[in-house]
């Protein structure tokens, strides 16, 4: 493959697209059974209760803010002409995704080490 | 012949340059349907894309600002004032440039019709260059008495190109892109059309026409350092010479004074145009010992050897002196940065050097070839002294010798002379076809001769094997040596010396590649077979031109010499012996243009 | 020559492919020697004329105005001809040249670009002048003629195209030289099928089929944006009748 | 209306925005601060009418987005090109579908006395 900052990019957004596309399906069925009463939904949110299942929210918290921050960026070169800057941008993405990926992550990592 | 390899059109254009592809427009639009191009390179790699600085026409759209001499600054003409420009002037400037050789018959053509192919390109979406009221902006070319060269930035060929390449295209134009061209069918003074490889397999094709028309550009590779890509081979004047066509004035070769010093790739004349200066090795602007009138924008053989005189005798710049300075930094960033930005990445790119802060090393550069295929304004490729048309064969572009340079080509008129004779020729092949033109029978299969010679080169006696490769770096150092600015009988005789053991030595010459596919080893070998063959006529017909005119300088005989010399060379294959030579009247207005002393 | 200074010795690596006798493509190493301002196409010339004949690559102009010598040098699309050697040696010395990549080999160096030039034919890329065209020029600002200035460089090289990961997925994605060249036409106020070329280049292969990778940038030698054009073709097609009939308001006046 | 690469890419951008704000939203609300997420904290927020809207904006926004960008990172692979029209009916049947149990989930649902 032809790799650059702007094809690395491509594909984690691809993949976090993706990603998030097939949790949203499978988000849509557990919150689905909430009219099929309170057993139905809790054994359903049970089996997404695991530990497993916390680390796999952060890395779903992760997936979105790479995918909203890099969507933000593709807005602006839509919008402006700084295709000159893609590198710059690039970094820019990535510094701002790790930050808040940290401020929103760690809560989340503690909580589900410590088992709330 | 089988029929598999056997293809017909009613018209064959070889090369897909300015020339070929305005032939093969014109003939379309004068409908024609039946054309095939064949194009050794794809057609917008061919080396007219490679032009820089611009395409004459006197359109009077600027002029110089009033009283501020020759290099003075430029003005936009206001709508309704006088003009400034005219052909009869641009005519006068070529005639002068061309030192009296060009016919001028042929130059009243060029000149009258080159706002006509401006407007054209420019109607078709050529981008050029524009003033702030929308006409297109001119600037001064070397050996112009006024600004007619109309320009896109540096790359005016890259753009004329495109466009006419993109409007052949959007007229159906067949093209045969990647086919080399091996020979040229002519029987009993009729051509019947060409043999042909297509490079990706390496099959041979008969390919018959009722006309053939050649517009396979420039031969400058014979050269070390030149200003030409590597496909400017002269196959075309090579072709069509071993097939019994004369060849004309192929001693008029003329050499560009700025090349990269080292490489010969082309900074533009529009350097000079623009404003730039000449300096030597003591930082004096040497020109105005050789030209104070017009100094750095004199004609390009006159600057040419100024350059060399003086490297000659000892004021050179670079490592072994044999350069001298091209001087832009006064211009100021914005001009070269708007006007000249290739000319500035060239420059960095190639030497490292930013024209906008430092002088850039330059020398002369091997560039046009005045000669060629001998051929009417109408695009008729003529058999002999007496202008006997070869039926159904054309040409145009640099590969051709309308003759409206002469003996030194004017920058700028080029690109005009192979549009518009290009133009021409299509516009008569047209003609030619609806007059009822038939496709002449061919005896036997003329592809046979030439698989024989590619057996021949792939395979035989690999002990006393040559090297193409090292026969055509020696004809291209004793052609540098020998057969450039300055020219004398000693080493004249040298070079042909040099060119015919080579000739012998090529026999032997083995290629590494034995493939048919795409074997670009098998095509260099065509090619230098072909350099060996041009260039024998240019240095015989050097020899023979016993006088000073143009681009052609013999020190042994420095003067113009009209009584003997005023007339063409014509050159004709004689066996494997040298050229045969002969000669063909030049056409002059003995009342309006008769030769005058060329001074600038 | 001229300004060579020193010289030294560099490896170049080149991958060798002929289809009809190999059954993939390899590396294969030379050696030569190298001044500062040697550049890799001076390198292959030397290698094919002294070391192996059956080196096949195409070139012409040599100075970066033809399009022919684009190869992936290093992992990167470039020419070569107007490349030095001495800036692309690694940190063994050595040099790799490999074709454009995604496209077919026909051999060593050169590849099948027929997928590039029939997406530049499929966009139309001669200009359509309108009916009637004036005596002389048609007036065009310094301006319009700026905004076509980038687009008109584009030698079509191929590196861009051969860069894009789109197009490495999908040859029917019109990809980025033919795009630009579509940009040129569209801006351009001289010409008559504006409308005509919106609806093709907002089809499904045209603009809306590139994911902004920029690659199409970093590869291009001639330092053009192939993306800003497709981002203004894609604001010029959302905005598409009125721009059509803004352009022929401004034919009037030309 | 018809659908057009040019209207899908304008989907895709405005749901993007869209997106922005209720991502944000749902996140910071739903998922954060990192707390036991239990039946019946869900089960008051998504009594409020005003969360019913919220949450069809939400789920209109990124039903279309996502079908929107699957179906572009499909109909990116060649072998794709002669079924685009067939993956683009696919999409839209799955968007009413999807969009019509989403809905059905948001308003059916009745806190318990
Ligand atoms: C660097 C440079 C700058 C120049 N700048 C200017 C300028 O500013 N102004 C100006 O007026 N002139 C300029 N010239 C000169 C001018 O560009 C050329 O004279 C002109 O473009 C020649 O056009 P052409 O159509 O004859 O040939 P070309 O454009 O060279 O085309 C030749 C065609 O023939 C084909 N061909 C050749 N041999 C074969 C074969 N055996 N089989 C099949 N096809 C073949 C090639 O593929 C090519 O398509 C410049 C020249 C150079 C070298
Ligand atoms: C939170 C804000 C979001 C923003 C700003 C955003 C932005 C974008 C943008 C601009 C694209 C277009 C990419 C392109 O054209 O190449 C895109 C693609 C995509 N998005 Fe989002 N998105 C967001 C959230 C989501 C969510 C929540 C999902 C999943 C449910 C999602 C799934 C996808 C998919 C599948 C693609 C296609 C991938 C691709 O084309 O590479 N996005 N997104
Ligand atoms: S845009 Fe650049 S990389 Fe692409 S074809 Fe044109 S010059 Fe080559
Ligand atoms: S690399 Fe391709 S995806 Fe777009 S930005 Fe360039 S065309
Ligand atoms: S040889 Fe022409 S672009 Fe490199």
């Amino acid at each position: 493959m032809y790799k650059t900052t702007g094809f690395f990019s491509f594909v984690l957004r691809r993949v976090t697209g993706v990603a998030l596309a097939l949790y949203l399906f499978l988000h849509m069925w557990v919150i689905g059974s909430v009219n099929q009463g309170a057993e139905a939904f809790d054994a359903r949110l049970a089996t997404v209760q695991s530990p497993l299942f916390k680390f796999l929210e952060i890395a779903l918290l992760a997936a979105v803010i790479y995918h909203a921050i890099d969507g933000i960026r593709l807005l602006i070169v839509h919008y402006f002409d700084v295709a000159e800057y893609r590198k710059s941008l690039f970094y820019a993405v990535m510094v701002v995704s790790v930050l808040l990926g940290i401020a929103g992550g760690l809560p989340m990592l503690l909580f589900a080490i410590n088992g709330g | 012949m089988t029929d598999t390899n056997v293809i017909t059109h009613d018209v064959i254009v070889v090369g897909a340059g300015l020339a070929g592809t305005w032939a093969a427009l014109a003939a379309g639009r004068e409908g024609v349907t039946d054309i095939g191009v064949l194009s050794k390179l794809h057609p917008l790699r061919s080396h007219s894309g490679a032009a820089q600085g611009g395409i004459a026409a006197a359109l009077n759209n600027v002029r110089p600002v009033a009283d501020t001499g020759p290099r003075g600054p430029l003005e936009p003409i206001p709508v309704g004032d006088e003009p400034v420009d005219s052909w009869e002037l641009h005519m006068f400037d070529t005639i002068k440039g061309s030192d009296w050789l060009g016919d001028q018959d042929a130059i009243e053509v060029l000149v009258k019709e080159a706002p006509e192919i401006i407007y054209e390109y420019e109607h078709m979406g050529c981008v050029f260059s524009r003033l702030p009221d929308g006409r297109i902006a001119q600037r001064r070319f070397g050996g112009h008495s006024a600004p007619r060269a109309n320009y896109s930035a540096d790359y005016t060929g890259h753009v004329l190109l495109h466009t006419i390449h993109e409007q052949a295209l959007r007229h159906g134009v067949k093209f045969y892109p990647e086919w080399y061209c091996m020979d040229l069918i002519i029987e009993d003074n009729v051509c019947r059309g060409v043999v042909a490889m297509d490079v990706l397999t390496g099959k041979l094709y008969t390919m018959r026409a009722k006309a053939v028309m050649f517009g396979t550009g420039g031969y400058g590779r014979a050269w070390k350092i030149t200003s030409n890509a590597t496909a400017n081979t002269g196959d075309g004047v090579a072709i069509a010479y071993n097939a019994g066509v004369p060849l004309m004035d192929m001693e008029f070769v003329q050499f560009h004074p700025t090349g990269l010093y080292g490489k010969g790739i082309l900074m533009s004349e529009a350097c000079r145009g623009e404003g730039g200066y000449l300096r030597n090795g003591d930082g004096d602007r040497f020109m105005e010992k050789y030209a104070s009138g017009l100094m750095e924008l004199a004609p390009r053989d006159l600057v040419s050897r100024s350059e060399q005189t003086e490297i000659e005798e000892g004021r050179g710049v670079g490592d072994d002196k044999q350069g001298i300075y091209l001087d832009m930094t006064h211009l100021g960033a914005e001009k070269i940065l708007s006007r000249l930005p290739q000319v500035r990445e060239l420059a960095l790119e190639f030497l490292g050097v930013d024209i906008i802060h430092e002088p850039v090393p330059i020398q002369p550069t091997a560039h046009y070839s005045m000669g060629g295929i001998p051929a009417n304004a109408d695009g008729q490729v003529i058999a002999d002294g007496d202008g006997t048309p070869v039926v159904g064969f054309y040409a145009a572009g640099e590969c051709a010798c309308v003759s409206v340079h002469g003996a030194n080509r004017l920058g700028t008129n080029s690109l005009l002379g192979a549009s518009l004779f290009g133009r021409r020729a299509g516009k008569s092949i047209a003609k030619f076809i609806k007059d009822g033109a038939e496709l002449a029978p061919i005896s036997g299969d003329p592809t046979q001769k030439h698989e024989a010679r590619i057996q021949h080169l792939m395979s035989g006696p690999t002990d006393k094997k040559e090297s193409v490769a090292q026969i055509a770096a020696e004809l291209k150092e004793t052609m540098t040596k020998n057969c450039g600015v300055f020219r004398t009988e000693e080493r004249l005789q040298k070079a042909l010396q040099d060119i015919k053991q080579l000739q012998e030595r090529f026999k032997n010459a083995r290629v590494m590649d034995t493939s048919r596919r795409f074997n670009t080893d098998l095509l260099g070998a065509i090619e230098t077979e072909h350099l060996l063959t041009f260039s024998e006529v240019i240095v015989a017909s050097g020899l023979n031109r016993q006088e000073s005119r143009g681009a052609h300088f013999r020190t042994d005989f420095a003067k113009r010499d009209d009584e003997k010399w005023l007339k063409h060379t014509m050159a004709y294959k004689n066996g494997d012996d040298g050229p045969k030579l002969g000669y063909k009247s030049v056409n002059i207005d003995w009342e309006k243009y008769p030769p005058q002393e060329r001074k600038y | 020559m001229a300004t060579n200074g020193t010289s030294k010795t560099a490896v170049i690596r080149i991958q060798k492919f002929n289809p009809d006798k190999d059954k993939k493509p390899y590396l294969k190493e030379y050696t030569v020697t190298v001044t500062p301002d040697t550049t890799i196409l001076d390198a292959l010339e030397e290698i094919k004329a002294t070391q192996d004949g059956t080196l096949t690559f195409r070139r012409s102009c040599r100075h970066a105005i033809c399009g022919s010598c684009a190869m992936n040098v290093n992992g990167h699309n470039t020419l070569v001809c107007n490349q030095r050697v001495n800036a692309h040696l690694d940190k063994k010395g050595m040099i790799t040249v490999r074709p454009l990549p995604y496209l077919p080999i026909v051999k060593d160096m050169v590849v099948d670009r027929t997928s590039f030039w029939d997406q530049y034919q499929r966009i139309k890329p001669w200009l359509v002048p309108p009916e009637d065209v004036p005596e002389t020029e048609f007036r065009m600002t310094p301006e319009e003629v700026k905004a076509l200035n980038d687009a008109e460089k584009c030698i079509m090289c191929g590196a861009c195209y051969s860069a894009c990961t789109v197009t490495a997925m999908n040859k029917s994605y019109i990809g980025p030289h033919a795009l630009l060249k579509a940009s040129l036409r569209i801006q351009d106020p001289r010409d008559s099928i504006t409308d005509e070329r919106l609806v093709e280049i907002s089809g499904a292969d045209g603009a809306y089929r590139c994911h902004t990778i920029f690659n199409c940038i970093d590869a291009c030698p001639k330092n053009l944006n192939p993306t800003q054009a497709i981002e203004t073709l894609r604001k010029l097609a959302q905005k598409r009748a009125a721009y059509v009939d803004a352009r022929k308001e401004r034919q009037k006046t030309l | 209306m018809r659908i057009t690469p040019t209207r899908i890419f304008q989907i895709q951008r405005i749901s993007a925005i869209a997106l922005l704000v209720f991502m944000t939203t749902h996140m910071v609300v739903v998922h954060y601060p990192p707390m036991h997420i239990d039946f019946s904290q869900i089960i008051v927020r998504m009594g409020e009418p005003i969360w019913k809207v919220i949450d069809i904006l939400f789920l209109l926004s990124v039903l279309t987005h996502a079908l929107a960008g699957m179906y572009m990172v499909l109909t990116d692979l060649q072998k794709i090109g002669p079924y685009r029209q067939a993956l683009g009916w696919i999409a839209v049947v799955l968007f009413v579908v999807f969009f019509a149990y989403g809905t059905k989930t948001i308003i059916a649902f009745q806190p318990p006395v």
